[in-house]
């Protein structure tokens, strides 16, 4: 029988490893893909409490996740190409229009 | 029975501004006329309402109540008394005729009208509002849109440029900065004006919670509230303090006017009639609201420091107004001098200078807003507010020169124009209570007199500089609309008062009555008052609001009803 | 029919108003003109209907036109009131100015703004009606600022000339200080009567205190000084000569003017209460009266010299009031308003054939190449001067008499010399206009004619009414004039007395007839007789042109002994006038200036300082707090994982008391 | 046979995850995140949930990842020079002790909670699918309502934001 804990523990690497992705890299496709990891982490998480508390919720909860990640995916690539058509760049560091 | 006209004067331009968000900009004729004909019914059912309501029966008239919130007793509660139906009626004339004062306006017309209209829509929501909450949330509401009209369509004092070199930029930034007159741009007047009114508006919410949370009735309905609810000694003292002096940051009294002449003179031409006209009349109608409604016996104790204050604003301002340079300063400080009137009027409380007081800030609102339009058109024409550089525009302009001296005249008090009138009331009502306050108020009209006919000369009269020879007169019908549909209510009201006495009146008396003589009865039948404090609370869980109105359930006959 | 008429009376000129000034633009000047004077002749028409009327019953009478301000405590009406007073008022005004409107048709002709013109007129036709035939104060209050509104806008006419936009906002903003003191009394008369009805605050006068009623009197007071122009706040009346002569007949010489002495007349029983009022009346007057009249003698232009005589006229009219007189207050303004316009008009139609010359120094033998308006301007002059028997004389005479017969001698002296140099002034007037070598610009000499029928037509009327105006008046005292006045002017408790015999009267009749032909007699020498005989002189011989300079050599001493010394005064007084008086009006600006200065500098450093040092520290604060706003997406996802690393741990910390570490080590 | 299931998924997701942020080219960014997505399906099937092993890889495998391979191709992105962070040791290793700290403390902490209706005989004897959709459409009907508004959203707002501006816009939006 594996122990709670032990997928817990998966879900917190992954997501320390998508956090970690997220932080270092400068191509903003690939940010997005770590993002992509830390949902993951996320739903193996939710997944198993759902198990082991023998409750629906948290699957249903992750299936919502999926969803918002397939919009997040939707937008967040699509506000990429706009960004290359306008600057031929994905790199997140030239990307500064937010600054006030 | 169900009558929404209520309804339909506060939603009809928060439609209009939704309407607007469909209407594309490129057709700004469209844009215009949806802006026009939003106003336009809220003129109308304003003038219905206006005439429709009945002096006779008096109290809250066109009462609609939709539950809010009952855990937290917060209900959508309109209606309008003697004293908020002139204002509505103010509030729905300065917006029609501040849509087509804006007609000229090119640069984002959409978004311009979508503010102008919710600012409006909100300064009415105020005018109308039975509820605490509600009325809190339109003062705020009405706020808001102003920094963005301001900071987006406003225009530079002068100076400005001398500001955006490098050397000014750098004084900018350096501790000097706090001793800058105004750093001049519209910017600073944006974020000046709001964070002033918005912290007024804060403290005014802090005692608007303290009534709520003391009064212990769990309810923000003002009726109920003002039958009710009894506050003690410093706890009515503080509480009247911060709603006083909260609300009253907007009207502006004596310390707490500096926003206003700089919001102003950045204003765009419509704003600053709306904001002049209706905007400041929130402080002293909330004020009359809140403070004279629910805590009559604190305000007769504490009046007293609003007529201690007027006669600051009054001397004070007229006097700042009488050296200031610049067309829309001189305007903005003589509104902030004739809010001293209505201060004056308010302190007195009295019939008739409290009724006075009422009418004069339907009459001040048309003459400020006619002479905003015509600074505002002068300065459209010839892109400047320096009094001294200009002159000799009665040539170019006959038209809005003669309006400009209608509005003198009206600003003064001439007799004939609604002004008079109201001054007059609040001078006699106030005579017995404040001689000293009167004869300054007297030497304010002579003040009043100097400065605008000063300003009359040195804008139209004398030789005229031959680079403003292109300044255009009003001659389309959008332009002149306006302006003749101010002067006809200023001139028509002045003359057929009759009708407008007797509604302010309908409203002003009860509360009168309520702040001079009711009050030591009631204090005196403490038992009394809690046995009838608990039957009307069950009285009100039963009836409709209407008949909780207090005159119609006869207030005199228990003199235990606070 | 009676009600509609008095109703009537001011509506006519408010129909023309509305439509000249609403349309005037679409149709001609013609139709204009008509509507203008046309509406005042009806209005006229109906004065006479009224004043027929009230002289065949003789009662007065109120007529509310409607309800303006009403409710419990504070009803006005705007109502008219209809007693003989108002019907001599009434008529004066409308008769008077039906003429001038006629004459302002020839002298205005082809002026731009005819139109604007006819409006103001008739506006100020409509406020002057109103405020003499107001049944109370409020309505009284709205004429008197109509007028002063009016006046405001006649006078800055020409409005492209600088010196008349001052005139009119001096003008105005003089009558408002004026008014100020006015409003003073109506709040007193508010407060002391709770209500504002003539009948009503006179019927309940005898309640109010000594102290009271002084106080009431002398804030009506103020109001009267600015709108009659007397000491001390005349200055503005000279100035208005900025306007068209016209307006300055009608407004500045005929009635508006004269509203204060209409005023007094009416609140003569809260008057009455007060003597110190009436005293200080009384004063007021003859002061102005010697002054203004000693400033005129050393005017060069015209209409200056005529408004200073007006101010002078005026202040007999006060005289009168001060020392009980108000009937020959009431005769004298009457009379007053005949010549007096009479003489401004031909005037304006001196300045109209000189092309707009109004120095007198560049006139002179202007008699034979404009005979009708030397002829009339003639007859202004000896009545004004008080020659027996025209309308000057009897009212005038009627004022000094008073003021005789009741004890007040020095103010009888004042009067006296004042009419001593206002026959002079006039008459020094008269020959260096029209007697005389000429001085004209050879260029306006070429140009000299006669003013058409229309202006001349009406000048002859008021020459007329010059002339006979005097007679309702005859006797002085119980002339028909004044039993038809007497129910007004006489208190209900005492009556005007009939002291003074018949001896007296006629003694006084020829020492004021002494007076004036003295006047003139100097005038006459120093002006006509002295320069003759100086030309002749000069083309005769060099031998007699020094005996002669001998002669005057006397002339001179005469001249130092009397005239300069007159002069000199008038040139102190006007030297004061321009410096103390106008010093203290300009002092009580630059105090408003200096306060200004003060209020703002409060403004700038105090008010604005506060609140910009607050404004301050958040700008610091938002400066360090910036660098926050990289722009950048890493530093935003960084900030966001340490928000989510604090909170983490705060919960952590909220659950278990202790940090997160400590947890995980448990 | 659960456990070394267990340890085989989980040792894959977490090497793929780590090859998915360290590799250069993006293309093999991507293969490495498909990788992980199919693993992390294979940990669901170990916890009963089918349904969601079957989302997963059809949503997220089939349809999320071609999204992202698309969008590479399209930009034809080249692989960079220096494609970490200019900082990232510093932040690695700050992300690093944050992390452990915080795995440390999710396994120390008592991993609580309500139990639900749901046991694993229950589940399986119906299905997972079943009971998912029972419960969707029941209790989370509004969520699931809101969740396809929302994808609604995301799609008009990924056309609008892709769509290629014509003249017409610019002029627009200088305005």
């Amino acid at each position: 029988m594996v122990p709670l804990s032990a997928y817990v523990a998966v879900s917190a690497v992954l997501f320390a490893t998508g956090l970690i992705g997220v932080l270092i890299r400068r191509n903003f496709i690939i940010v997005l893909m770590a993002v992509e990891i830390m949902l993951n982490a996320a739903n193996i998480n939710l997944v198993a409490f759902s198990y082991y508390l023998e409750s629906m919720a948290g699957q249903i909860v992750a299936l919502f996740v999926i969803a918002i990640a397939a919009g997040e995916a939707a937008v967040g690539l699509a506000i990429i190409i706009v960004v290359f058509r306008g600057r031929l760049s994905t790199n997140v560091d030239e990307l500064n229009l937010l600054k006030w | 029975m169900a009558d929404y006209t209520l309804l339909y004067i506060l939603f009809a331009p928060f439609l209009g501004a939704i309407v607007l968000l469909f209407v594309p900009n490129r057709q700004a004729l469209q844009v215009r006329l949806v802006a026009a004909i939003a106003a336009g019914i809220s003129l109308l059912a304003s003038f219905y309402l206006f005439f429709a309501y009945d002096p006779v029966k008096g109290g809250f008239q066109f009462v609609q109540r939709f539950e809010w919130s009952k855990e937290l007793g917060i209900a959508f509660y309109l209606g309008v008394d003697g004293i908020g139906t002139p204002l509505v009626l103010a509030s729905a004339i300065l917006l029609f005729a501040g849509i087509f004062i804006s007609w000229h306006i090119k640069d984002r017309t959409k978004e311009f009208y979508i503010f102008l209209l919710i600012l409006a829509a909100a300064t009415i929501g105020v005018f109308m509002s039975l509820d605490l909450f509600f009325l809190y949330f339109f003062y705020e509401m009405s706020v808001l849109p102003m920094y963005v009209l301001l900071g987006v369509w406003g225009s530079h004092t002068k100076g400005y440029l001398e500001m955006k070199d490098p050397e000014g930029l750098k004084q900018r930034d350096s501790v000097g900065f706090i001793f800058n007159f105004a750093a001049n741009s519209k910017e600073y007047a944006a974020m000046k004006l709001t964070l002033f009114l918005s912290a007024g508006a804060v403290v005014a919410l802090l005692g608007i919670l303290l009534i709520y949370k003391f009064s212990g009735l769990h309810t923000f309905d003002i009726l109920v509230l003002r039958e009710q609810a009894k506050f003690s000694g410093n706890l009515a003292t503080i509480i009247w303090l911060l709603v006083f002096f909260g609300f009253a940051s907007i009207a502006p009294i004596w310390p707490l006017h500096s926003w206003s002449p700089v919001g102003h003179a950045a204003a765009p031409a419509a704003t600053s009639m709306l904001h002049a006209g209706v905007l400041m009349k929130l402080g002293h109608f909330s004020i009359i609201r809140v403070a004279f409604e629910i805590l009559p016996e604190t305000t007769r104790e504490l009046m007293p420091i609003a007529a201690f204050l007027c006669v600051f604003s009054i001397i004070y301002g007229g006097f700042v107004a009488y050296y200031a340079k610049d067309t829309k300063y001189v305007i903005g400080y003589s509104s902030s001098s004739h809010m001293g009137y209505v201060f004056l009027g308010m302190a007195a409380l009295d019939y008739i200078s409290l009724s006075g007081a009422v009418l004069y800030m339907f009459a001040h609102a048309l003459a400020t807003g006619m002479l905003f339009a015509m600074a505002g058109w002068v300065y459209d024409q010839t892109h400047s507010r320096d009094i001294p550089s200009l002159g000799g525009l009665v040539n170019r302009m006959p038209f809005v020169a003669g309006c400009f001296l209608v509005a003198c005249m009206a600003s003064i008090g001439m007799p004939g124009t609604v002004n008079f009138i109201a001054e007059v009331m609040i001078l006699v009502g106030s005579w017995n209570r404040y001689p000293f306050q009167v004869i300054v108020a007297v030497v304010g009209i002579v003040l009043t007199m100097a400065y605008l006919f000063r300003m009359m000369r040195g804008l139209f009269y004398g030789p005229m500089d031959s680079q403003y020879s292109h300044a255009h007169d009003a001659v389309a019908w959008y332009d002149r609309l306006p302006l003749l549909l101010m002067i006809a209510c200023s001139i028509t009201f002045g003359i057929f008062p009759g009708h407008f006495y007797n509604v302010i009146r309908a409203g002003t008396d009860p509360l009168v009555s309520r702040i001079m003589q009711v009050v030591p009865l009631a204090a005196q039948n403490g038992d009394a008052l809690r046995v009838t404090r608990d039957a009307s609370r069950k009285q009100a869980d039963n009836v409709s609001p209407v008949a909780r109105h207090p005159s119609l359930v006869t207030r005199h006959e228990g003199t235990n009803d606070l | 029919m009676f009600e509609l008429l008095v109703i009537l009376i001011p509506v006519l000129p408010l129909a023309a108003v509305l439509l000249n000034g609403l349309l005037g633009s679409r149709y001609s000047h013609d139709i204009a003109h008509r509507l203008g004077w046309g509406s005042v002749g009806l209005s006229f028409l109906c004065a006479v209907g009224i004043f027929v009327e009230t002289l065949r019953t003789g009662v007065a009478r109120e007529v509310v036109a409607y309800r303006w301000i009403f409710g419990g405590d504070l009803t006005v009406n705007l109502a008219f009131l209809v007693d003989p007073l108002t019907c001599i008022m009434m008529l004066v005004v409308t008769g008077v100015g039906f003429l001038i409107h006629l004459y302002s048709v020839g002298y205005m002709h082809g002026e731009e703004g005819f139109t604007r013109f006819f409006t103001y007129m008739n506006l100020f036709m409509v406020s002057m009606l109103l405020l003499v035939m107001g049944s109370n104060y409020l309505v009284l209050f709205i004429g008197w600022e109509g007028v002063g509104l009016c006046s405001y806008l006649l006078i800055g006419y020409y409005y492209d000339r600088v010196s008349a936009a001052k005139a009119a906002t001096k003008a105005f903003v003089v009558n408002r200080i004026g008014d100020a003191g006015f409003l003073l009394a109506i709040f007193l008369i508010f407060v002391n009567f709770k209500t504002l009805d003539y009948t009503q605050v006179f019927a309940q006068a005898s309640q109010l205190s000594t102290g009271m009623a002084t106080a009431i009197a002398l804030c009506l007071l103020i109001g009267a000084v600015g709108k009659s122009a007397q000491i001390p706040l005349y200055t503005w009346l000279p100035d208005a000569m900025e306007g068209p002569t016209p307006v300055s007949a009608l407004i500045h010489a005929a009635t508006m003017v004269t509203a204060g002495v209409y005023m007094i007349v009416r609140n003569h029983v809260l008057y009455d209460m007060a003597p110190v009022a009436l005293t200080t009346v009384a004063w007021v007057g003859g002061l102005t009266a010697l002054f203004a009249a000693t400033i005129g003698l050393v005017q060069t232009d015209i209409k200056r010299v005529l408004a200073y005589s007006t101010v002078s006229q005026l202040g007999y009219m006060f005289l009168a009031c001060g020392i009980g007189a108000y009937t020959a207050a009431i005769f004298h303004l009457m009379t007053h308003a005949f010549f007096k316009a009479l003489l401004f008009l031909s005037a304006g139609s001196v300045i109209h054939a000189l092309s707009g010359e109004q120095d007198i120094r560049n006139m002179g033998g202007l008699r034979s190449k404009i005979p009708w308006t030397h002829a009339l301007f003639l007859v202004g002059t000896l009545a004004i001067a008080g020659i027996f028997p025209l309308a000057g004389f009897w009212s005038k005479d009627e004022i000094m008499a008073h003021a005789f017969t009741h004890g007040q001698y020095v103010l009888y002296a004042m009067a006296a010399i004042g009419a001593f140099l206002t026959a002079f002034y006039m008459f020094r007037l008269t020959y260096l206009t029209f007697y005389g070598r000429s001085r004209l610009d050879h260029h306006v000499a070429e140009h000299v004619h006669e003013s058409p029928a229309v202006m001349i037509g009406p000048l002859v009327v008021l020459a007329v009414l010059s002339v006979i105006g005097g007679f309702p008046g005859v006797p002085p005292e119980s002339g028909w004039f004044h039993h038809f006045l007497h129910p007004v002017t006489v208190a209900a408790g005492g009556g005007e007395e009939h002291g003074a015999g018949f001896g007296l009267v006629a003694t006084l009749m020829v020492v004021a007839t002494a007076i004036a032909l003295l006047g003139w007699g100097l005038a006459h020498y120093l002006y006509s007789v002295r320069t003759e005989a100086a030309d002749n002189l000069a083309a005769r011989a060099p031998g007699a042109y020094r005996t002669l300079l001998n002669k005057y050599y006397v002339d001179e001493l005469y001249d130092f002994l009397f005239v300069e010394p007159a002069k000199r005064l008038g040139v102190v007084w006007d030297w004061f006038d321009r410096t103390v008086i106008d010093g203290i009006v300009l002092g009580v600006g630059r105090l408003t200036q200096s306060g200004s200065a003060g209020s703002t500098w409060i403004e700038k450093h105090a008010i604005y300082g506060l609140i910009n040092v607050v404004g301050y520290a958040n700008h610091l604060a938002a400066r360090s707090w910036r660098r926050l706003q990289s722009g950048k997406v890493h530093h935003y996802a960084a900030i966001i994982v340490a928000g989510l690393f604090i909170l983490v741990h705060l919960i952590l910390v909220w659950w278990s008391g202790s940090s997160g570490i400590g947890v995980a080590s448990r | 046979m659960v456990p070394f299931f267990f340890v085989y998924f989980s040792l894959v997701s977490i090497v793929a995850g780590v090859l998915t942020i360290a590799f250069r080219n993006p293309v093999h960014c991507g293969l490495a995140l498909l990788t992980l997505l199919l693993h992390v399906a294979g940990l669901f099937v170990l916890l009963n949930a089918e349904f969601l092993f079957a989302v997963q890889i059809i949503v997220y495998a089939g349809a999320i990842l071609v999204l992202y391979l698309f969008v590479l191709m399209l930009l034809n992105l080249k692989t960079e020079e220096r494609y970490l962070h200019a900082r990232y040791a510093v932040i690695l290793f700050a992300a690093a002790g944050i992390c452990g700290e915080l795995l440390l403390l999710v396994l120390r902490s008592p991993f609580g909670g309500l139990k639900g209706d749901a046991p694993a005989e229950a589940v399986l004897k119906d299905g997972a699918s079943y009971a998912i959709g029972i419960k969707m459409f029941s209790d989370y009907l509004l969520p699931f309502e809101i969740v396809g508004v929302f994808l609604l959203g995301a799609i008009i707002g990924a056309i609008v934001l892709a769509k290629t501006p014509t003249t017409v816009d610019i002029e627009q939006s200088d305005r």
